[in-house]
């Protein structure tokens, strides 16, 4: 019963962090957003097998989906704020408007 | 040798934990893979007191039941003010002095300042942290030094 | 005893699931993306912390609990130098801090 | 029937985040939009217990496809000019495709029958037979490591082969221009 609650929550804010990642208004909140998009997935997935009935699996995936979640979230950061992945470059983002 | 003997528990708890096999084969295999990565660490240098830091295990696990008791203070006085908008919000970027920690000091001092809802650290250099937070309470709280004396004891066992 | 044990992980689950919605409430309604991480974090500790302790209760003793905490303890290890991440690159790519009208005044 | 609900407002997400992904002129936020696409996907594969393709959307959609769309907008520039020409066309041939896909799946047994022809042979044989034939718990593992063992040594060669190549042709210019490669190397 309260997993439901719990699942029916995750849902409603992951369309909140959907909502936030097309709205913008910057870079930095889509990242945001999709960062927080991926911490819900991983409860979400976390809940799911509780629900489902076969947690050890779920679980495991949720594990690999934090780390997952981790390296491509600061791969995104580390790209919009040098312009690359760390080599020596000039820097060349384009400028926000 | 005391940081490698650390990082091959720490591995071994690892695998046991997310594997829960226990057969003669696949624990042979989880071996393995355990020297294997304690071999590219020490190849790489990794096994000095920044790659595996035992030493402050006793000075964390003093540390951590007290930050998560500021995690949960703070969490509800930001929770209150999302909730009802006639809180004020009161953004405030402040600079907290850490001449007095370590790197790893610093590093655990940053970490837990993003860690509190309330206060985010924007930028970590040699001598200070600058510091956003979203009201003047939670600004004064950080100011008056009480986490920062908290991080330096665990420091210094 | 076993009743007390699903008693806890219910409260823990409803409390997670509040701080979720109310998380998910900052990231829409607060003004600039520095205030915004702080929404985002009420979701990440306190939500996140007392969902998977709320499951990790309902799991029992054995190795699944072992898993979820080690799941919280990844959790709560990456997610401060994610935010800190995204709050340097913001500091970075010139976002000035949404600060309040006093200040501004002041400056 | 909760499974369901889930299946359903993801799909819904997943079609807002196709939407917006099609109607942003800002690349970056296209890249984003598409990060998020993946990792909704990821969870309805996880719900259609498809562990490993969950896997990989996640590590692919979300990780290394990103970063190298990122890299591209890196060179490219980070916003779309709008297009002149006419989408009438492609609109046509667009929805015609798709028609068509959904009419062939029409012939497809249905999701879940268990009288399926798969379900009839092949996968009960793995499921049942695979941890006593190999010795691995992990029936995918086995297929992918054991029956298909040279398929994968094969697979893995040619991408070994690909990803020296890209090396060669990358590295060598490198080392004559330090300081001038491009991003996503």
């Amino acid at each position: 019963m309260i997993l439901t609650i719990t699942l029916i929550a995750l849902l409603v804010t992951m369309a909140f962090a959907l909502i936030r990642a097309i709205k913008g208004p910057t870079v930095y909140d889509r990242i945001l957003a999709s960062n927080a998009l991926g911490t819900k997935t991983v409860l979400m997935i976390a809940v799911l097998g509780f629900v489902v009935g076969d947690p050890e699996l779920y679980i495991d995936i949720a594990i690999m989906y934090v780390l997952i979640g981790f390296i491509g979230t600061v791969a995104v950061l580390k790209i919009s704020e040098f312009g690359n992945l760390g080599q020596p470059q000039s820097h060349t983002e384009t400028e926000d408007p | 040798m005391r940081n490698a003997i650390a990082l091959i528990v720490i591995l071994s708890g690892t695998w046991l934990l997310l594997s829960g096999h226990t057969s003669p084969l696949l624990l042979s295999l989880g071996l393995v893979s355990v020297a294997a990565i304690v071999a590219c660490a020490a190849r790489l240098e990794l096994l000095d007191e920044e790659g595996v830091p035992v030493g402050l295990l006793p000075g964390l696990l003093r540390y951590g039941p007290w930050l998560v008791i500021q995690i949960i203070r703070s969490n509800l006085d930001v929770a209150k003010r999302i909730v009802n908008p006639k809180l004020p919000i009161h953004p405030t970027v402040i600079h907290v002095d850490a001449t007095d920690h370590t790197e790893v000091g610093r590093v655990t001092y940053a970490n837990s300042i993003t860690l509190t809802p309330g206060t985010i650290s924007l930028d970590v250099s040699e001598d200070a942290i600058e510091v956003h937070a979203l009201t003047e309470e939670a600004a004064n709280d950080l100011m008056s030094g009480e986490m920062g004396r908290r991080v330096q004891r665990t420091e210094r066992p | 005893m076993s009743g007390l044990t699903d008693l806890l992980s219910m409260a823990l689950l409803g409390i997670g699931t509040l701080f979720l919605l109310i998380g998910a409430t900052g990231l829409l309604r607060l003004p600039d993306v520095f205030t915004r991480l702080h929404g985002a974090s009420v979701t990440d500790t306190l939500g996140a912390g007392a969902i998977l302790l709320g499951l990790a209760l309902a799991a029992g003793w054995g190795l699944l609990m072992g898993k979820i905490l080690a799941l919280l303890l990844i959790m709560a290890l990456l997610g401060p130098s994610t935010a800190h991440a995204l709050a340097r690159a913001a500091t970075h790519g010139f976002r000035k801090p949404w600060l309040h009208e006093t200040d501004k005044a002041e400056k | 029937m909760l499974i369901e609900s889930v299946n359903i407002f993801l799909l819904a997400l997943l079609a807002v985040t196709a939407i917006a992904a099609v109607r942003l002129r800002d690349l970056f936020a296209v890249a984003m939009m598409f990060g998020i696409y993946s990792l909704l996907a990821a969870v309805m594969f996880v719900l259609l217990d498809a562990v490993d393709v969950a896997f990989t959307e996640a590590a692919v959609g979300v990780g290394i496809s990103t970063v190298l769309m990122l890299g591209t907008i890196g060179l490219v520039g980070r916003y779309e000019r709008g297009s002149v020409r006419s989408s009438l066309l492609p609109l046509t041939v667009v929805v015609a495709t798709g028609a068509t896909l959904i009419y062939g799946t029409l012939d497809m047994p249905h999701f879940g029958d268990p009288t399926a022809p798969v379900h009839q042979h092949v996968a009960p044989a793995y499921i049942t037979e695979s941890p006593q034939q190999t010795g691995i718990p992990n029936v995918v593992t086995s297929i992918l490591a054991s029956y298909r063992g040279y398929d994968t040594l094969g697979e893995l060669a040619v991408i070994f082969t690909a990803g020296v190549g890209v090396l060669a042709l990358l590295g060598l210019r490198r080392r004559k221009r330090p300081g001038k490669e491009g991003v996503g190397q």
